[in-house]
């Protein structure tokens, strides 16, 4: 394992310092926990909060969404890990401003578990919190029997929506509805060319071969439905799409935004071959993206592969809120 | 007999250096159907609850209540709030009762508010299922306590991480499980509680 | 080699297809050339453009800043290798308003003669051309006799001061004169944990050791100047800046902006680790960024290590037009 | 004896060949001391010409002039705009003069000029500007141009991507010495024109 880092235990710290010095016309560090919140507070007065978080490793998320226009604060656990109640909770009070806030959670056991403990405390200080649980992520099998399905990187866009709301003066219970109500339409799927590695524990999440990829990887290594050997981008996209249209059946009477998104190791070059071969693949459903991204916007360390969300704008007020400008870091 | 501030620390004590001494073996576990981090998960907050118990608390409700929050405010991940929660309803319940059996049907209980799990779902559920019992009826012995972990390792997962890999989750015994049955060893070897 | 690709041959016109089919409202492609320009041609009328190009394989550099308030267009060569002039002429052409064009050149033999060949072609046409010929590597010895020091990262700063000047209206002579007086201010490091690979070749530029890392590679995978045992971040940072300092003799009565730059493979959490350990070594020369960003800019594929530049921001006015807004798809 | 429309064309078609079958070796040249892709970039001109020139232009310069509009606007690199301004520059002096040897002289002139580099800064000048009056002489053979080519390995880069690498970049054939020393090559067995 070679990284840019001094002591394995110290990356969240660290890099969090990191952040908000680097940036701090958009963030500043809440005391006493491995959060941060907007530099520009007077953004939030009277305004509901928009808090998210997780483990750490997928930069420029979560942190680098918060600012003016998205997010109020981000928490962040150690690597992979999500974070504990008690900086979750001293994230809710750092940015309550009497309106209530509102938790972006991605469905994994313990960030839910942690989240509504979190949420527990701030019920005793009498601070009003709601929450979604995002699980965009279809390689997983859905099931009320099971854990479900994984939060991953469309999460982004119920970041920007509620964001965006939240700046417009949406009240919690607006906030509220409207994020069950674009929580069914983003649904991503990934396919990875290698495994990350954590510094921590020094060793890859899986090994694939020279020639091999693997089909519906999460964001944390944790292993995805196919292995199989290297294809074409647009054997990539053929694959990613099928499964895709398979939960949303693509149609060409809607909406949709799109986001590309690189898992850390993957130049940019590859990201947009990958988006030419998809907007060809989108046309064949005569579907033209009426929102598109492409980047690094939910990485998994240096993991080389590409997630590929789609999200139906069922609401035309969607598509206003993914175009509002705002001031972070990373959008 | 009888549980104590001494004999409660001595407990905890010994759950933190097996943790400690089986770090690498429970990431292990961990790397094959999850996320690799149990161990460190588990290792980071128990250094912690150890440095903690260093000042020695004056009840055993403050004992269990400083573990719940040591925990939960220092491993993250899945296991921490349910380890926190497993101690918090210990600390709760030691207000009535200081039966160690009841204490951890508590605890139990509190594991499965929180996490939803229940019995064959392949998670730390399993393990204090079968030995919350054992204990109650003073039947706990190193025997149960192994076969009640390794019984989790041809579950299929349908809680926490491991769900996700769904039927490939056989085959590998569950990690949250394996450092419960290290609580449950420790408890057993130390004098005086059972 | 295991890349999201189709045919290594194809790389570069498929890129630059899915970058303006992902990005239609910034960018459209130059007919019969592989180049793009500012969607919003109206953003160009009476000013002076602003064209800049080299290899592919450096991206976002160079389309992802072409844009309202920055580049007016940019053209991309094979991978690594420098655009022929036909093309960059198609770019000049397609951008002059008559105001003139403003070429900017990173500093290797090719990218120079190529771009001299185009602007000989545009005098024929009697478009005026000036240009600059950017050379802030500090990794290679300087001297008149040699082909000089190599343009990397630091390009960023020239594109986005000459960029704001001419959307303020600035005329073709006073942007020479800006770009002049710009250019021996800005000066540029890099270390690398390991090489890229070449979509054509197939093969990474050099091999470095598990442990290894080197000091002053180029983007192209030029080696560098000293090969070590990898180092904790702070120590990098020590001998990055190190060097930097006795080319520039840092100085607390001066402004300074800064970029820390991805090569391509290296995660933003380690960015930010080592962003963290430069504002700590910068503050022990009494020395905080005026100016800062931190991310992949000038990436060399999938290469590994970051490299970082410093830039003397030695006119005020030169700070206001690193603040100034732009449209762009990765500023 | 002199240059004609046919022979010119054989001539740059066995240098094409010869580009295509050390295609990797040029490479290889160019990893060591440059950035890996002078047989690429050679071969993607090369080919773009022979395509070009299977329908045959009229007159020598035209010739000329086609392949050196080919090269200009297919190879990129340093290579391209060197190779493309040669040509263009034989293209000119073909106007007064079918001499191969007056040729060759003014196309080093203009690589000079477009290139700024000088005899042993290890650029393929150094095989230029010892072969040009090698063939003003009528002297040119196989052993003077692998000599040439051999020679610019002892040297220091000063121009190039390889003079990044100061002293490291002795012990090397310069790659686009190489490939000059391809095209006096297959001057050399071209019926008709020394
Ligand atoms: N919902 C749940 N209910 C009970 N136990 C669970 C649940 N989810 C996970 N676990 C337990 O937690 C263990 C994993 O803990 P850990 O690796 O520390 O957290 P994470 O999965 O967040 O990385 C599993 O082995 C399992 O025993
Ligand atoms: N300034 C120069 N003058 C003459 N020849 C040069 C010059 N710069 C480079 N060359 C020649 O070009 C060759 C490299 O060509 P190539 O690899 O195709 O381009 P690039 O260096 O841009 O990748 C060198 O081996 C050298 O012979
Ligand atoms: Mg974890
Ligand atoms: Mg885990
Ligand atoms: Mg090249
Ligand atoms: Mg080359």
């Amino acid at each position: 394992m070679k990284k840019i880092i001094n002591d394995p235990a110290n990356v969240v710290p660290e890099m969090v310092k990191g952040m908000v010095r680097s940036y701090p016309q958009f963030i500043t560090k809440i005391e006493d926990a491995e959060a941060v919140m907007r530099a520009d507070k007077d953004s939030m007065t009277g305004k509901v909060g928009i808090v998210s978080g997780g483990g750490s490793g997928h930069e420029p998320t979560h942190a680098g969404f918060v600012g003016n226009g998205m997010l109020s604060a981000a928490v962040c656990g150690e690597v992979f890990t999500s974070p504990t109640p008690d900086q979750i909770y001293a994230a809710i009070k750092a940015v309550d401003q009497g309106q209530g806030v509102f938790l972006v959670i991605k469905n994994y056991s313990g960030d839910v578990m942690n989240f509504d403990m979190a949420k527990d405390m701030a019920d005793m200080d009498n601070i009003k919190v709601k929450s979604i649980v995002v699980d965009d992520d279809i390689a997983v099998e859905n099931s009320t029997f099971t854990q479900g399905r994984r939060g991953v990187a469309g999460t982004l866009f119920m970041h920007k929506i509620l964001g965006a709301m939240a700046q417009n003066g949406a009240s919690l219970d607006e906030i509220d509805a409207a994020a069950k109500k674009v929580l069914p339409n983003i649904k991503t799927i990934a396919v990875a060319l290698s495994a990350a590695t954590n510094p921590e524990t020094g060793k890859p999440g899986f090994v694939l071969k020279d020639d091999e990829i693997e089909y519906g990887v999460g964001i944390h290594s944790e292993p995805g439905y196919r292995r199989e050997k290297i294809k074409p981008a647009k054997d990539l996209v053929s694959e990613l799409v099928g499964k895709l249209n398979d939960e949303m059946h693509l149609d060409h009477s809607k909406k949709y935004a799109v986001l590309v998104n690189g898992m850390g190791a993957t130049p940019l070059m590859e990201q947009f071959i990958f988006s030419n071969d998809l907007l060809d693949k989108l046309a064949e459903f005569d579907v033209k993206p009426a929102f598109m991204k492409v980047g690094n916007y939910m990485t998994s360390l240096d993991m080389a592969g590409i997630s590929l969300t789609i999200f139906e704008i069922a609401d035309e007020k969607w598509l206003g809120y993914l175009n509002q400008p705002v001031e972070t870091i990373a959008w | 007999m009888g549980l104590t501030v001494n004999n409660l620390i001595d407990w905890i004590n010994n759950f933190s250096a097996k943790i400690e001494q089986n770090k690498q073996y429970l990431s292990d576990l961990d790397t094959a159907i999850g996320d690799g981090d149990h161990g460190f998960n588990m290792s980071r907050g128990m250094k912690a609850v150890s440095q903690k118990l260093s000042t020695k608390p004056e009840t055993i409700t403050d004992v269990f209540k400083q573990i719940a929050m040591t925990l939960i405010s220092t491993v993250g991940g899945a296991s921490g709030p349910l380890y926190g929660t497993a101690f918090l309803e210990m600390a709760k319940k030691s207000a009535t009762s200081d039966d160690i059996g009841e204490l951890l049907e508590a605890a139990l209980t509190g594991i499965k508010k929180r996490g939803g799990a229940e019995p064959r779902d392949k998670t730390m559920v399993d393990v204090w299922s079968v030995l919350v019992p054992e204990v109650k009826a003073h039947n706990l012995t190193r025997e149960k306590i192994d076969s009640a972990v390794a019984a989790t390792k041809d579950l299929v997962a349908k809680k926490g991480r491991a769900s996700y890999l769904g039927e490939r989750s056989k085959g590998h015994i569950d990690p949250g499980s394996q450092s419960s049955g290290y609580l449950f060893e420790a408890l057993l070897e130390t004098e005086g509680i059972l």
